[in-house]
């Protein structure tokens, strides 16, 4: 079980900005082959993954990071801060 | 990270009034600007990893340019054009350090600190998209 | 050019509250630091230049980098460990600008504007020595 | 005639900030070698022009610029502001 959160855009095209996840994944992307499959919304939200940036519990990943022990997995487009 | 509206001169008042042997502040503060019609503007952050990000890499600053202090201020919420966005300050001993911590930080704020801008104006919302310029400046570091 | 006391803070407020359309404002202020047991710092000028000099390089700064504001301001005469020696802010649509700006008017500020230092400690008094640094630095722009 | 004025050491040296200058000289190093044979104190000021910097009429000039028409030339070491 993990929780996953969506910010700005993915957020608004997901429909949430968190919801527990029951998931096998090994590695973040695993994790997104499976979120897209739950709803049109999580697919257009993550159909071009150039655009979406990932964070494990806080701290900035790459799609081939294990997920092994992470509590909170977090989607968002490219920062604009500042 | 504050909701809360602030005044950029007041905040440089009370981080002056707080050092010791600096010879050199640099202070920057971003500003709403109503460009394109905008109406005002919705930053939105995540609030788990907002703080530990910013004050990881303010203390990255702080040891990478010898500062004697430093401060970074990022609003979130609903801001209308000429409300103070961010600010950051830093103090050092020479002036070329407190230059250069400032830039450092926006650079990073601009691209690594997890917020996000949607402009809101009388024909519709949309999300700002990052700019490669902004990627490429944390590459100089 | 002021022999008064001056907060950069409060300098901040007011460089602030005149702007219009801005997007990014950077200031830079220097304070004299004890270094080496310095007493005073006596800070001469040369009064029929240096109005005129510094309003050049800040007309000069405000085309260069498409200023909204800008702002110098010097003290001179006695100054103790603690005080401000001098101000410059910049205010610009773009971040780049503004500190481009700043860094720009202390190069030229260093250099090229007509003030000497002298510092005085327990041990006598000493005029400071420019540096071929601040030289080359100005030749950055 | 030509005002004359000095700041920092020179001024110091020289032992006054300011002095009415009657000269012949067409430009600023002849303008010196005059000033220097007034007193030991000026000699020491100019001795080396290399620490030396130039305005005429409150702009910077170089050694060799004509004092045609010019009211104030101002001596001074390379200056510390900031």
């Amino acid at each position: 079980m993990v929780d996953v959160v969506y910010f700005a855009w993915l957020r608004e095209r997901i429909g949430t900005g968190r919801e527990a996840v029951e998931t096998e994944a090994r590695d973040v992307a695993g994790l997104v082959e499976e979120l897209k499959s739950r709803s049109e919304g999580h697919a257009y939200a993550l159909e071009d993954l150039g655009t979406v940036r990932v964070a494990l519990d806080q701290e900035l990943a790459e799609f081939d990071a294990p997920l092994d022990g992470v509590r909170e997995v977090a989607f968002f487009p490219p920062m604009t801060g500042g | 990270m504050t909701p809360e509206a602030f005044e950029p001169g007041a905040v440089l008042t009370r981080f002056s009034a707080g050092l010791s042997g600096a010879g050199a502040v640099v202070s920057f503060s971003g500003v709403v600007r109503p460009d394109d019609g905008l109406t005002a503007l919705e930053i939105e952050h995540y609030p788990a990893m907002t703080e530990a990000a910013i004050r990881k890499h303010a203390d990255d600053a702080m040891a990478r340019f010898k500062l004697l202090d430093v401060l970074v201020i990022h609003r979130h919420g609903r801001l209308y054009p000429g409300d103070t966005i961010m600010m950051v300050a830093a103090a050092a001993a020479h002036r070329r350090a407190a230059f250069d911590a400032a830039d450092f930080l926006m650079d990073y704020l601009k691209s690594r600190a997890p917020f996000w801008k949607k402009e809101i104006s009388a024909t519709g919302e949309i999300w700002v998209v990052a700019k490669d310029e902004d990627e490429a400046a944390l590459r100089r570091w």
